[in-house]
């Protein structure tokens, strides 16, 4: 299938820095799968290179860090530095949700896929304008209808939101009978 | 009682809610609101350090009338939402107010009136808790930051969508034919005066005009009307004369 | 002239680790001047520090380089890598759309099928281009001629545009009720 590249064999250290260069040059975090594609490596040979990579990193102790997010790695600055990356970037932490947007957040996280009315009846609480303002702000997308009354639309959490809360994936979030006994029995 | 304020769970957000009570027990708002009914009963049973599991509900649903009568007296909008619950709170008072044997009686197996309300109360502290935590997560996340653009051929403006965009897109593309009709409405204002003066203008100042792309700059129907009588005007009222180079050609006005 | 921040002094490893971060965050490639305005220090101190990274990076051979640009420094990928780094940019998934693009398939979606001339006349713009892009990325497909002067080719979205979208089928798509609803009673 591909007789005409005739490339030599790489060395494991060859294949690292092509992987880094990769997850330097990609958009979005970069998952083994499409690593594997464009190398034409096996999976376990990739897993194994960016397990070195990463663990380079962390010897470095540098100003980046590769972190595991959305399923895929991605370069990032270490948090750390993040005084005088803002002092350059002139930028402040941007705007914080409004906890009805983040309990909106939190019970569509859990529940996906999830109805409007449904989360009205966890949050007690029409949650329109934050369930808005999380789409506007790609935290979550609409999962197509509900096969019940009035086919209500649902939704679910977006790629962006593994992202922006550093999560390699669902999994990832704690469990969320783990957050039940904190106040009970005061 | 207490003079200092309780820290709530939910303090991590500046407009955290804020009851402040003062040595004559008045309760006084005093920041922000509460993200919901649920929120501020469970607010309120902590505030009496209630067990929730049994709910004074009598008190607890006292001090949540006042809160509601409070936030109307500094003409906070009550939503819906708070009153529906006020409502629920009266219910359960009145159901825990009838004497309990003649309930078993009914019932084989009794049922606390509240105990609906505390199942969604329970259930919702998870959710409120798990919100804080996708708060701490989010702070973290904003100390890192990715690499700036990479320079390419193909900087183009992208953006990666979901249905939603398309929707969006969809009525921003609307409401911008819209607009663009509103100004083809007021452009139709032009009065043959108008008309008149524009194509005078345009006729001194170069000697010569192409009358077939004046017609084509014309926006309506009736501005092109205007303009084909404009165009009669000035050739009967002034030295102008109408020029055809060839067969089919362009037809040229020209100052003489 | 700074005495309102009390900085413990950083150490030369940590000042070649922020230095490492600005580079990778800016767009720009960064000069001597911005570097040392932003962290307070004086520019042979940066000059000195940015060599030291120079060299690290050299003396890695890893996937990324530091390079001087336009009087300042930009962290890059290496020119071995070229080959491959074009192959993966070529396979990049392609669900980034232009905004042309994306406006040309918000008017098929909502309006098909739907002629040349009707996207002009709903977008105000020539849409030729974002039509052959989104034929190319077969998110619309032709279907058939509209029996009008000019018999002129109409347009519709394909079964790829329901994948990548996420819809079981056109009925699907959120309409503007939808986002009324969110708008409304608040």
């Amino acid at each position: 299938m591909n007789q005409e590249t005739e490339k030599q064999p790489r060395s494991i250290s060859e294949l690292i820095a092509i992987i880094e260069a990769l997850i330097f040059v990609a958009d979005e975090p970069l998952t083994e799968k499409i690593l594997a594609d464009v190398l034409e490596e096996d999976k376990e040979t990739i897993q194994i290179a960016v397990e070195e990579l990463i663990n380079e990193y962390k010897q470095r102790e540098g100003g980046l860090q590769i972190r595991e997010i959305a399923g895929g790695w991605q370069i990032s600055t270490r948090t750390e530095f993040h005084e005088d990356i803002r002092k350059f970037l002139r930028t402040r932490p941007s705007a914080k949700l409004s906890i009805a947007a983040l309990e909106t957040l939190a019970v569509i996280a859990y529940k996906q896929p999830v109805t409007v009315p449904e989360i009205l009846e966890i949050r007690g609480v029409q949650s329109a304008s934050a369930i808005k303002t999380l789409l506007d702000k790609r935290l979550i997308v609409a999962r197509g209808r509900k096969e019940a009354v009035g086919r209500p639309m649902q939704y679910g959490t977006s790629k962006d939101f593994l992202i922006q809360f550093g999560l390699k994936d669902l999994s990832e979030l704690p469990n969320v009978e783990d957050f039940e006994d904190l106040t009970v029995g005061i | 009682m207490e003079q200092q304020t309780e820290q709530l769970i939910f303090d991590f957000y500046t407009e955290k809610p804020h009851i402040v009570r003062n040595a004559h027990e008045e309760i006084k708002l005093e920041l922000g609101k509460f993200a919901g009914p649920l929120d501020l009963l469970l607010y309120l049973i902590k505030q009496e350090q209630a067990n929730i599991f049994d709910i004074p509900i009598a008190r607890i649903t006292d001090e949540y009338l006042k809160y509601i009568r409070l936030m109307k007296s500094l003409d906070i909008s009550v939503a819906g939402d708070f009153l529906v619950m006020a409502a629920t709170l009266i219910e359960v008072k009145s159901r825990m107010l009838l004497p309990r044997e003649s309930l078993a009686e009914i019932d084989e197996e009794f049922e606390d009136p509240r105990r609906e309300l505390v199942d969604r109360l329970l259930e919702y502290e998870k959710f409120k808790n798990a919100a804080q935590m996708l708060y701490e997560r989010s702070t973290v996340e904003q100390a890192v930051f990715m690499r700036g653009e990479i320079e390419s051929d193909e900087n183009n403006l992208e953006v990666s969508t979901t249905v939603f965009d398309l929707l969006g897109v969809f009525q921003k593309i609307l409401a911008r034919h819209k607009e663009e009709i509103q100004l083809e409405i007021e452009r139709e204002e032009m009065s043959l005066a108008e008309m008149l003066k524009t194509l005078k203008k345009r006729l001194f100042s170069a000697k010569e005009l192409n009358v077939l792309k004046f017609f084509q700059e014309m926006n309506s129907r009736r501005e092109l009307v205007l303009a084909f009588i404009a165009v009669l005007e000035i050739v009967r009222t002034e030295s102008v004369k109408l020029l055809q180079e060839e067969i089919f050609g362009d037809i040229i006005l020209r100052k003489q």
